[in-house]
């Protein structure tokens, strides 16, 4: 796994972070570095220059917000989860800026941002532990074990050897023999054009930005017929759904991948 | 000890950890430049002379070995350890999940006949024991694991076996399940109609 | 050394016999009637102190281990320790600092999925395994590290657990709840880019 690029945040100091930090020039904003929202949160958050403990939530959700906002200028597939994030720091960023109204079943922007801040905390508190951990003195690189091991009567003498591990590997590997063995005697592998219409239907909430269509195949279809005749029912319902204007399609040459995306469309 | 311990641990560590006995040569390619690797085996020797273990010259060669006058204390029986075949481990999961089970519902399980010996088998391990009869005509043996079984895969409960959709989610599921795209979001198992 | 040197010996030969750590309970009964299992552990580990060898605890598991700070002279080439993921190393210190916790949770502190094969991973290192159930709707299996991991690690039980203190009092290691939306990721779908 590669280390993640140096974030760029526009609109905030860059020349924290890693020594590497690019010219401003060539922005780097590639989330493919970030392990889901909250490692890139955690980035932008030690570009504060502050002890974690008193960074500034407020300005925290506008660097994310800023960065997601170039990220969609250059056209940038973004993951749903980076965009539920956004809303919800927009959200919080609204409230922290209004006078708090009392006497409200939910929580406050203040308790919204001590929980956020918690968190962040948390996840670098644990980076921190696990590289404490990794930094000890392993068996087998730093320490030893007796090299020429003798027999000894205080040993669990098992004739039989077996791990849980395996055995559950073993009994997962069962089950999903069986999966599939069931959906082979499926009384039809054929999928038409309504069902898939129904289904993707379903799905367009799932899809606020551009996703593979493949993805919203129906699950633990077998190769061959069944396969070909979803693939065939899918595109044929997004193309109608497209012209409903409820979907919108995108395909970036010719054979490429296609891309969906819920349209404007109620 | 002497003036040099450091020497004298290191040589211990050395002879220790080594998957073989180790002769004097390589000894003192490790020791600091002018260190008499003779002396200071002596002088490791005799820092085991009347302990547990002693270092004992094997061949030309060095190496730890439990004492001799021990040896009564430290007898164990042979034991070859054995690997079960995947039938056997099989059968013991489905024990295991869907307990109490007989003969003839496990192989309706497995989708196969249970041969012979699998059952003995996994008897002798003590892993399984029978557990009753059912009731139905013919009164055919239930099956089910032992407080063996928990202890030797350290499980509190059989409660505590994760359940199948568990397994699936840390992934042991994954490496058998067709090759389709894995992202397709769950929506209920709508697979084909029915 | 006391007045009871052969149970100390005996002690002695037997840990330093097995590769594997020792049950102390098991020791004990290897003991005279009346010994301290307890006592004599303690006299032996004294004796190891600043040795080349040392006798370490693992849980209620005792084993002779290289001292480290004789790392750097006994390295030998090759031993290329598989690279963990920075997920999986993420996965386990949670895994350690927050044990039991469920899968879900590691989610929650991580705020992404766990991709499939990480704690699998994990679970056939030996460092993982289930620890029994929660007591909540869908009853979600939780994990906690092994005797292995301990062993691996070089710590003695977990209250050893580097910085554990530490993260306790800052109120890190809390139960963990849900915050923000993103951190309580939908099962089934695949969230990465593209």
């Amino acid at each position: 796994m590669s280390e993640p690029s140096p974030p760029v945040s526009p609109g905030f100091e860059a020349d924290a972070g890693p020594v590497r930090a690019p010219a401003p020039a060539q922005l780097i904003l590639n989330l493919d570095g970030y392990e889901g929202p909250l490692d890139l949160l955690l980035n932008l958050a030690r570009q504060q220059k502050v002890d974690l403990a008193h960074i500034s939530i407020l300005a925290l959700a506008e660097q994310f917000l800023a960065f997601i906002e170039s990220a969609k200028r250059v056209d940038m597939d973004i993951a749903a989860d980076y965009l539920v994030t956004a809303a919800w720091l927009a959200y919080l960023k609204s409230r922290l800026l209004l006078p708090a109204t009392p006497g409200e079943d939910e929580p406050s922007a203040d308790e919204m941002a001590a929980a956020l801040a918690h968190q962040l905390r948390r996840l670098d508190g644990m980076r921190e532990a696990g590289a404490r951990l990794m930094a000890r003195p392993m068996l087998g690189q730093e320490r030893f074990v007796r090299g020429q091991p003798e027999p000894t009567p205080v040993q669990r003498t098992n004739v039989y050897e077996l791990s849980l591990y395996d055995l559950l590997k073993t009994y997962a590997g069962h089950e999903a023999q069986r999966q599939v063995s069931r959906m082979r005697v499926a009384p039809s592998e054929f999928h038409s054009l309504e069902e898939a219409y129904h289904r993707l239907t379903r799905l367009l909430g799932e899809m606020p930005d551009w996703s593979l269509l493949m993805r919203f195949l129906p699950e633990g279809l077998s190769p061959g017929v069944g396969q070909r005749s979803a693939v065939a029912a899918t595109f044929a319902a997004s193309l109608e759904l497209a012209r409903l204007g409820k979907l919108r399609l995108r395909q970036l040459e010719p054979f490429g991948p296609i891309y969906v995306r819920a349209g404007e469309a109620p | 000890m002497t003036d040099s311990p450091s020497s004298l641990r290191l040589l211990e560590a050395l002879i220790f950890a080594s998957a073989e006995p180790l002769d004097e040569a390589r000894l003192a390619e490790r020791l600091p430049e002018g260190e008499d690797v003779t002396v200071r085996l002596g002088e490791l020797g005799a820092l085991y002379e009347n302990r547990g273990v002693n270092l004992v010259q094997v061949g030309r060669k060095w190496a730890f070995r439990t004492a001799p006058d021990l040896a009564p204390q430290l007898r164990v029986e042979k034991v070859m350890p054995r690997r079960l075949s995947r039938a056997a481990i099989e059968t013991l999961a489905i024990i295991a999940y869907h307990q109490p089970i007989t003969r003839a519902e496990i192989e309706e399980v497995r989708g196969v006949r249970l041969s012979k010996g699998t059952l003995d088998l996994l008897f002798e391990t003590g892993w399984v024991a029978p557990k009753g009869r059912r009731r139905v005509p013919g009164r055919p043996t239930t099956w089910g694991t032992t407080d063996h079984f928990l202890d030797h895969f350290g499980l509190a409960a059989l409660g505590d076996l994760p359940g199948a959709d568990e397994l699936k989610a840390a992934g042991l599921l994954d490496p058998v399940t067709p090759t389709i795209p894995s992202a397709a979001p769950k929506s209920g198992a709508d697979t084909g109609p029915g």
